[in-house]
């Protein structure tokens, strides 16, 4: 490449050049040798803002290659706006075939969600993070932060568990529930939903999770003892729909969002809803 | 039925794409050529390029043209293409006494050797808007083009006060305070790798390069609310620094030659030079000097350059103290704050679900618990 | 010996055979026949993963070294200092004790060692336990692999610190191990 | 250690081999650079504990003590006389300049000052625990009262909700804290309340040493005197061994057997406490006296 190549550049798909990815790769391998651990990265600026998912779209671009098949969601739903783009963005740059069927995709990307079903051993997820540090709410500065992971020291955040216990009678963190990892790292669960947390126990497939403006990235491999926070007598609960099911395919077994002040409720993994509907027909 | 969002997204976000470019491209005026933004609206051209942390005016002055001077915008569009290439080498150190000045002056006295050097800068002229109509303008352009270059006026501005002809690399006061034995003396030995903010997150405590680099590719209007911020808000431990050294002015970058191996230049850049002058009374301090504070940024940027010198003497001299190092590493970037700012406009309802229904599992705890 | 460069197709296929291999500690992970049949198949790893922000060595191999260095850009560095040990052989007890293992607050800096083996089948046999090992997950080892196999166990015995390894077959089957990993003679 | 017995308060281990748990030598701590004759431009014969020579704040040199299970020792002086550095070194708040300090713990003795960061934060945990004269030190006032206790308790390991209630109720029961107040923000507690929630955290794991620096400093007379009154039954009942900062013989009185006093630095006084309040040689020591009993 000549210097006159880089100043008057041509249209290319490329995203990302070979140097990023490799550079993403090592900070991969490492997240999946340290399960939980966040690993600081030379995060590259990607055509979409940090906070829209850049660092999932960095791991999933050095992932990726043109035998794989990828499946990008929003919110669990495939037409979202951040899903669509992203997914061209993949699909274009790499080659990819494109699915929204999670049994049929290798890679799957997502923010917010892990697919209802169809995650096996093939699979790789790739979470888009926010915000990656499980501690922000306890500490603020990052000094101490690191200190904390470097030591295990997590009795703040669950003297914070405590706390909320004692004055709301219940654990209010909503999603992004903190979980530790293979005994160790406490993590950030993206904001996933509560509903989501127990899939990423043991689960079968890889779990990396890339936070972009953070400049982190963080992975739970498969077969990995993932728990969520909680006190031995105070168990874990998961979002609950008081027995309500999807006005589209009658799932109750799923995560659903409702309308506002309305009692219709909806599968929020929007494929899974398609192929339950089909099933039912 | 049920939420639905943004249904037949690609459709919607072509239509979008499409629409911006069009309404962009089809507008009624004539087309904005390169050169007038980079000649006309130089300064911002400079200051996208600071911030991108990429050295490239032709691209800077087609990422304004496309954002349509969106600056943060411009930035982004530049920091994503750079993303795209590999790096192939690093330039050779270069030395900021080999800056060739087109305006330098000294604050901290009236004489210096090396004179004042004013320069083009509006610092001096009046904040008048000036309302006279386009066709005077011109007719004052036409004027002012057929006088030869070089005119009294340059001279004039460059010679400042003092009457002695100004040096295009002028001894550095600094240099002068150190004779006089001033200033605490921070240089060290051995000398460390920069540190490369692109590769490594710089979180705190970090190397005063990793400090220096993330200033130099802040956000201006960060950079110098962070310094005000110091100055008069809550935090409030920032000194009025005196500026030793304010430059603007060009210099080579050299990168060695794969094959030769000898440096050969490749671009000259022009950037912004501070050096701010800070009284020490603290009381591990020695009384007896000064120390100095450090700012670069490319381009012509001096208000960025000023935050940063009197900033990166505060920071040193707050040792870890308080959370200053960490505001400046994290919450200057442009391109990180706008993003996730403008995150909050994603679809949200997986997470706001959860929300409500903790809302209602609290409620039933708290009527658990009366009854 | 004749290296070549990867295309950017081929590093992602080599860099999946090593994140499977890490993901699943113990599984027999093959890396691309095409890339095995034309190159030793221990350079893949440092072919894919480096580049001139990376350091590695490979001491008992300076042929390949050199060549690695050259397509890569790599810095070759002493084993203490170096992002990746290569060794042709299973590596004496000191190597492994001398390469970095990082530190509590920066664990990913401890050395990633790509380790040769003449093939996974061996005398002694090890049960691995840990994230990502399957139930029953073991690795047959040859007499002088178990030598490296304890200074191995010294180095991640201080998590999260440790190293990183992977065996290298001569017919590019790759075994990872990372440091959570367990590794107990049956 | 003298062979005449004189009995103090907390005769018991101090009659046993002295079975020390926590010991101290030769421990400094000098602000700014220093050698040999900037330390001994400073001391109680200078009047300073601020070099002339330099301006290095020579802020305790040359400290050795142990102290034995169910044992108080009492460290006594002005402001200024270096007490409290000596406690903050021990606490692993201030790194020492010189000196050693063993801990004897349930796996062996430890040098303190030659851990690691993290291992001696650890310690803090469970075997060395310490009461501030300010609360917001070991406290967290926008926590509840359980909270603060929840915290030694949770990095020791606890993870049962009700269990950890438990002993926290029992603890500020102890502390003669109302059990009302156990989930309200320690910030609306007066100030008594808030040390006896502090003593209540640092028991909470049962520390086989207990720092009290100025304990009582800035609470009313009486509700002072509840304080040491608890303190001193609590020491009685854990044979914890105890060290008390104090610049008020008062307190060293009612809490200690044996005491230090310090001025500009240096211990100018080492003996029984009894003793010291009968007999002081030390001219210092008795103007503290004279000041206690007036």
């Amino acid at each position: 490449m000549l210097l006159d190549d880089l100043i008057n550049p041509t249209q290319s798909d490329e995203l990302l050049d070979e140097f990023a990815k490799r550079e993403i790769r090592r900070a991969m391998l490492a997240a999946v040798a340290i399960p939980g651990y966040q690993v600081p990265f030379g995060s590259r600026e990607m055509p979409v803002a940090r906070g829209w998912g850049s660092g999932g779209l960095q791991i999933t671009l050095a992932v990726v290659h043109d035998d794989d098949v990828v499946k990008v969601i929003d919110q669990g739903d495939d037409d979202g706006v951040n899903a669509v783009n992203l997914r061209r963005l993949v699909t274009t740059s790499t080659g990819a075939d494109q699915t929204s069927v999670a049994a049929e995709a290798s890679v799957i990307q997502s923010r917010h969600r892990i697919p209802e079903d169809g995650l096996d051993e093939e699979s790789i997820l790739v979470l888009q993070v926010p915000v990656p540090e499980p501690l922000r709410g306890v500490e603020r500065d990052m000094r101490e932060l690191a200190r904390m992971h470097a030591e295990a020291d997590y009795s703040r955040m669950w003297v914070s568990l405590y706390e909320d216990k004692v004055r709301n009678g219940v654990i209010t963190q909503t999603t992004g529930y903190p979980c530790l990892v293979n005994e160790r790292y406490v993590v950030a669960t993206t904001p996933i939903p509560r509903w989501d947390i127990p899939r990423l126990h043991e689960s079968p497939f890889l779990t990396l999770f890339g936070a972009g403006r953070e400049k982190r990235i963080y992975a739970i491999p498969p077969r990995t003892k993932v728990e969520p926070l909680t006190f031995d007598d105070v168990p874990f609960e998961v979002e609950d729909a008081d027995g309500a099911s999807c006005a589209m395919c009658k799932s109750s077994d799923a995560f659903l969002v409702s309308l506002p002040n309305s009692d219709v409720w909806m599968c929020s993994d929007t494929d899974w809803c398609r192929r339950t509907r089909e099933a039912n027909a | 039925m049920g939420y639905v969002s943004a249904r037949g997204g690609l459709d919607a976000i072509r239509a979008a794409e499409r629409l911006v470019r069009r309404l962009r491209l089809t507008s009624e005026s004539s087309w904005l050529e390169e050169d007038q933004i980079l000649e006309k609206l130089r300064l911002l051209v400079d200051r996208v390029m600071g911030e991108a942390g990429l050295w490239a005016p032709r691209l800077a002055a087609k990422a304004l043209r496309q954002s349509e001077g969106d600056a943060t915008e411009a930035v982004h569009l530049l920091r994503a293409y750079r993303s795209t290439l590999p790096r192939f080498a690093y330039s050779e150190p270069a030395d900021a006494d080999d800056v060739s000045v087109e305006r330098r002056i000294v604050p901290a006295f009236q004489r210096v050797p090396g004179s004042q050097l004013l320069g083009r800068s509006v610092d001096y002229t009046a904040r008048f808007l000036e309302r006279q109509s386009d066709d005077l303008a011109r007719e004052e352009a036409e004027k002012l083009r057929s006088e030869a270059s070089g005119t009294p006026d340059d001279e004039r501005s460059e010679a400042h006060a003092d009457g002695d002809t100004p040096q295009r690399s002028p001894q550095r006061l600094l240099e002068m305070l150190r004779e006089m034995d001033l200033v605490v003396d921070r240089r060290r030995a051995d000398d460390p790798e920069p540190f490369d903010i692109t590769r490594t997150p710089a979180r705190p405590p970090a190397a005063r390069s990793a400090l220096l680099s993330s200033m130099t590719r802040a956000d201006t209007g960060a950079l110098v609310n962070q310094w005000y911020r110091n100055i008069l808000g809550p935090d409030g431990y920032l000194h009025e620094v005196t500026l030793g050294e304010v430059r603007h002015g060009a210099i080579d970058v050299e990168v060695r030659h794969p094959v030769t191996g000898l440096p050969v230049c490749v671009s000259s850049v022009r950037v912004t030079e501070v050096e701010a002058i800070e009284d020490l009374e603290g009381v591990d301090e020695d009384r007896t000097k000064f120390d100095v504070g450090y700012g670069l940024c490319f381009g012509h940027n001096e208000r960025k350059a000023i935050a940063m010198a009197n900033l990166d003497i505060a920071c040193h001299r707050d040792a870890g103290r308080t959370q200053l190092e960490q505001s400046l590493l994290l919450t200057t970037d442009a391109l990180d704050s706008a993003g996730f700012l403008e995150h909050l406009k994603l679809p949200h309802y997986v997470t706001f679900r959860s929300m409500i229904e903790r809302k209602f599992a609290m409620r039933k705890a708290r009527n658990r618990d009366a009854s | 010996m004749t290296l070549s460069a990867l295309s950017s197709r081929d590093s992602t296929l080599v860099f999946r055979s090593l994140l499977t291999s890490l993901s699943s500690p113990g599984e027999k992970v093959p890396m691309p026949t095409h890339l095995c049949e034309t190159m030793p198949p221990r350079a893949l790893p440092l072919l894919a993963l480096t580049d001139i922000e990376t350091t590695f060595c490979a001491p008992d191999d300076p042929d390949l070294e050199a060549e690695v260095a050259e397509l890569t850009g790599s810095r070759v560095v002493s084993v203490a200092d170096a992002n990746f040990v290569l060794c042709s052989t299973p590596p004496p007890h000191e190597l492994v004790l001398h390469v970095g293992r990082g530190t509590p607050l920066h664990p990913e800096l401890g050395c990633r060692l790509i380790v040769c083996t003449e093939s996974h089948e061996g005398d002694v046999a090890m049960r691995l336990t840990g994230p990502g090992t399957r139930p029953n997950a073991n690795l047959s080892v040859s007499a002088s692999a178990d030598e490296f196999i304890a200074a191995r166990n010294i180095a991640v015995a201080h998590p999260p610190s440790g190293i990183d390894c992977w065996l290298v077959s001569a017919n590019g089957v790759v075994v990872g191990l990372p440091r959570t990993t367990l590794v107990e003679k049956r | 250690m003298t062979t005449e017995v004189e009995y103090g308060r907390y005769p018991v281990a101090r009659l046993a081999v002295p079975e020390w748990m926590l010991k101290v030598e030769r421990l400094g701590r000098v602000y700014g650079p220093f050698d040999d004759a900037v330390i001994a431009s400073t001391g109680p014969e200078v009047g300073s504990s601020k070099s002339a020579l330099n301006g290095a704040v020579v802020a305790a040199w040359d400290v050795s003590f142990e102290v034995a299970a169910g044992e108080a020792l009492g460290l006594v002086g002005e402001s200024g006389s270096g007490k409290t550095t000596v406690l903050r070194c021990l606490a692993g708040d201030v790194a020492p300049s010189r000196g050693e300090a063993r801990l004897r713990t349930a796996a062996g003795d430890v040098s303190m000052f030659e851990l690691d960061p993290s291992a001696r934060r650890r310690l803090r945990i469970d075997t060395l625990a310490v009461v501030y004269q300010d609360p917001a030190e070991g406290l967290k006032l926008n926590i509840s009262a359980g909270g603060n206790i929840a915290e030694p308790l949770t990095a020791a390991g606890w993870r049962n909700f009700g269990n950890i209630r438990n002993r926290a109720s029992e603890l500020l029961t102890r502390t003669e804290v109302p059990i009302n107040r156990m989930d309200d923000l320690v910030r609306g507690f007066s100030g008594g309340m808030k040390q006896r929630v502090q003593i209540a955290k640092a028991l909470a794991n049962s520390p086989s040493v207990v720092l009290f620096d100025e304990p009582t400093t800035g609470l009313d007379a009486s509700v002072a005197a509840g304080v040491l009154d608890l303190i001193r039954s609590l020491l009685e009942e854990h044979r914890i061994a105890a060290i008390v900062v104090s610049h008020d013989f008062a307190v060293i009185e009612m809490l200690t057997s044996r005491c230090l006093v310090m001025q500009h630095g240096r211990v100018v006084e080492n003996a029984l406490t009894d003793q010291l309040l009968e007999d002081p040689h030390h001219p210092y020591t008795q103007r503290l006296v004279a000041a206690a009993r007036s």
